[in-house]
């Protein structure tokens, strides 16, 4: 039976949202997660997009991030520019999800370019508010499935900063949830293993891992998706077995 | 005096080859009709600015009106990468330059307000890198801040739910980030689902989104935003935007929706006669329904 | 959480001598209730930061709780000068931090954006030449542009038309700088004229004036405005405006005044048990005819 | 019969008006000038308020300049902010009518002390958004009564800046209207008497001007009131006599 990686994934991450937080989302991935813990355990869960909506009640998944269903459902829309230097360059957005590209030990993220910027191999989207969201959100969570590519030893672009060298700053990257663990970041801010999913060992998460990982001495295990957490998964649109 | 012109009139006097152009709207209220006038045109060289490319400028590269690009976040909203903007880039065909969300928008924000630079935090990354944040020394304290430099459009280009007689432009919804656009640029044209006469729009006064002395000319384009959105009006056609990533995959395929859909057509009916009219009944009822 | 408190309660909690406050509203949504019962609440050695002092601060001033005044307008509107204020300045007995209306505002909008100062342009002026607007030079060219300092209040005092019960404030008509006096603040103690049940408001989408997580404390507070106005609720008490003219160029009078309209009640109810019930009824009817 | 000097120069003020201008008035007189013209020759008149309150149609004289009446009838209400940064700075107000307590040659006015400002005679209100205005309205028509303590040698405080020494800068001031005539400002940035009323001479102005006035080669005469003006002076709440 093979697993629902994108489901567990999202459901890990729900897990790190806490009640009453302002939760900055993009589509995808990190929509299902903020919905997920707004339905299971974190019902006054602010749901804020960068396209300006604040505390949306999504009733089906975004198809963008200024989908009309969010608007409609929000308590307001701001001007973006409002967004960002009212809302989010002073710190009233407690976690930023993200996804990416490419990830590094320091919780930098690529989003920009596989290969080099002016001759790019692939040419990816760009920043868009993921920069501006990994440097001033109280934290970020970082959400990809984890493979070499994604986690290299040396990111072909920093699109949104992580941790500087041996430093962790006081906001910036708090988690990465891939499908195979979470990471979190040690006091000199670089990612270590935290826990895998059931059946997933360390050395399976090194074998896609660009670096030498640090792996917690009492690495964990991630609980298995409760009831809650598969209804939720499931009447928002993702997979959601067993 | 604003002047009331067709699309086609609007675009023939006011954007000319090499110009820097804004087409406003954040994935709501996109000019696509202004867009593929622009294209119809055959416009060369221009700089084409805008935080979220989107399709209507993955199809303004495509038809290779520009040199340019000005933009924070080129993807296909919800649907994945654009692939006429990659194939452009990945080619070497098109110049970027990056923001990022905040800095793009400030950057209109010092446009709107006729200052050289607009102040925000910013952090080191590789953009800054390539093209460096100059820091500024506060005065008052040992702080100091980024700063960006400001945008101003030649030409703004913006779609809207209506106008009054004297050119007053009205929207409802998400406006992103089309005031500052607007406010930012030299001239602003603007096209709108319809033309109120009368003193009725007077009341919906929260609900201006510019006065008639900042509007160089009003156009009137039913779907003049389609396959974006008009909030209440009509939805996203989310179908066309996949589909897009479909055929913009294929250079031939690509031009041959250029040719179809814009060069075949003189003009924004003459788009919307290729739609079926399915289609369009259930954008709109969409987007009743739910409003 | 937002805390639903008394006036007396959140001025009792959130507001300390020597405090630097900003109660805000321009001409629209004055908030003396609050006002009022820093009065009667004895505060001391208080920075009061308003564009437009008006009556509230003029009061205030007389009442002694104030030591610095941060303001660019210290007239009575449309009457003439403030009184107290007048002789407080006259007699050496008010600092003053002097703005013009741009300035003021800009430094709100650098504490609501977290930024040490705020760009604009000016002129050298007897203003400029007591405090100077220092120069930054754009590293984007020649230009030079004038900035101000941001303006953080210890905490902003609004008063609004009414709150939902999670806290989200909502207000209608002319804002002014409330936006960002508030978004300035460390703290926002908003007063209401009422707080609605239910989610009724979420559809009010374009009039929320605040959400819920940046309001400190909401207290209900009818009236609370007065002799200010809520638009299409009250309306501006203009005679009471005059009356302040006559009662405020006494000292006597004015200490009168106060105890028997401040320190004589124990809240706002007892306030307006003191005006005649005909008059608040015509400020009533004079708003909704009008709205 | 005594003369009705308010509605005069509100008159007076008027024709300075342009149809299709935006002007930035403040209550009283220049609200008076806004609306005659608004009324007599310039329909298309924008009105503006430094509230934030654009192209009002009042339905009354208003009371202050964030009446509610004003509000009612606008086109728009914006922030402030947005009102001195979007429309003021860049230069889309074409006309401030100013009031102040004193102005000196140079075009340059006090609405803030009488006396010093430390130890002042008399505190006045302060710039307000007066020095904004002055700065940057394409061109600002100044109207106050005329008297020697008006018109001195020397302003006790400048608060708006006026035509720096010798130079006529691009805005700022154009007119002065007083109670005794109407004023320019020369190529160099001086004040001019340009005209008077009738039976008021260059004279009885120089009496009451506190430096040596230049006076127009050509000076006119103001033309009396037409019965239009005079109907909109007398519907708008002036007193209005022929």
């Amino acid at each position: 039976m093979e697993r629902d990686r994108r489901g567990e994934m999202a459901i890990a991450a729900a897990r790190l949202l806490r009640d009453g937080e302002r939760v900055l989302v993009g589509v995808g991935l990190p929509n299902l997660a903020a919905n997920i813990a707004r339905r299971v355990h974190a019902p006054n869960l602010v749901l804020v997009y960068e396209s300006g909506v604040i505390d949306a009640r999504p009733t089906r998944p975004p198809l963008s991030i200024g989908d009309p269903d969010l608007v409609r459902t929000s308590l307001a829309v701001v001007p973006i520019l409002d967004l960002f230097s009212q809302y989010l360059q002073p710190g009233w957005i407690d976690v930023g999800l993200l996804g990416g590209a490419q990830v590094d030990r320091r919780g930098n993220l690529n989003s920009t370019v596989i290969g080099s910027y002016d001759h790019p191999t692939v040419r990816l989207a760009g920043s868009g508010g993921a920069a501006d969201i990994a440097s001033f959100a109280k934290r970020t969570v970082v959400l990809l499935p984890q493979s070499l590519e994604r986690f290299p030893a040396r990111i072909d672009f920093v699109t949104s900063p992580g941790h500087p060298l041996g430093l962790r700053r006081e906001r910036g990257p708090d988690a990465v949830v891939t499908d195979l663990g979470v990471f979190d970041f040690d006091a000199d801010g670089e990612m270590r293993l935290a826990a895998t999913y059931e059946g997933v060992s360390a050395e399976d998460v090194q074998v896609r891992c660009g670096w030498r990982l640090r792996v917690a001495r009492d690495l964990g295990v991630v609980p298995s998706p409760t009831p809650a957490e598969l209804d939720a998964l499931r009447s928002l649109g993702g997979q959601g077995r067993a | 005096m604003t002047a009331f012109l067709t699309v086609q009139e609007a675009v023939s006097r006011y954007v000319g080859d090499g110009d820097a152009i804004y087409l406003a709207g954040f994935t709501h209220l996109i000019p696509f009709a202004f867009g593929h006038e622009i294209i119809r045109q055959r416009r060369r060289h221009l700089t084409l600015c805008r935080a979220t490319p989107d399709l209507v400028y993955d199809q303004m590269i495509a038809a290779g009106v520009a040199d340019t690009l000005v933009f924070s976040y080129a993807g296909n909203p919800g649907v994945g990468l654009l692939q006429a903007f990659r194939r452009a880039v990945e080619h070497g065909e098109l110049a970027l330059e990056e923001y990022t969300h905040f800095e793009l928008v400030a950057r209109l924000a010092a446009g709107a307000a006729d200052l050289p630079f607009w102040p925000l935090r910013s952090l080191d990354s590789d953009l800054s890198a390539r093209r460096p944040r100059p820091r500024v020394k506060s005065p008052f304290g040992p702080e100091e801040v980024a700063v960006v430099p400001a945008l101003r459009p030649d030409v703004t280009l913006v779609h809207a739910h209506c106008a009054d007689e004297m050119g007053n432009i009205y929207a409802w919804g998400l406006l992103g980030e089309v005031r500052e656009a607007a406010l930012a640029a030299r001239r602003v044209l603007v096209s709108v689902e319809e033309v109120r006469p009368g003193d009725g729009l007077r009341a919906e006064r929260d609900h201006l989104l510019l006065p008639a002395f900042r509007v160089e000319s009003v156009s009137v384009a039913p779907w003049g935003a389609h396959p974006s959105y008009v909030h209440g009006v009509y939805d996203r056609d989310t179908a066309a935007y996949t589909e897009w990533d479909r055929i913009s995959r294929d250079a031939g395929a690509t031009s041959e929706w250029l040719d179809a859909f814009v060069h075949g057509v003189p003009d924004r009916a003459g788009y919307l006669s290729l739609l079926q009219p399915e289609r369009l009944r259930a954008l709109k009822e969409a987007a009743e329904h739910g409003a």
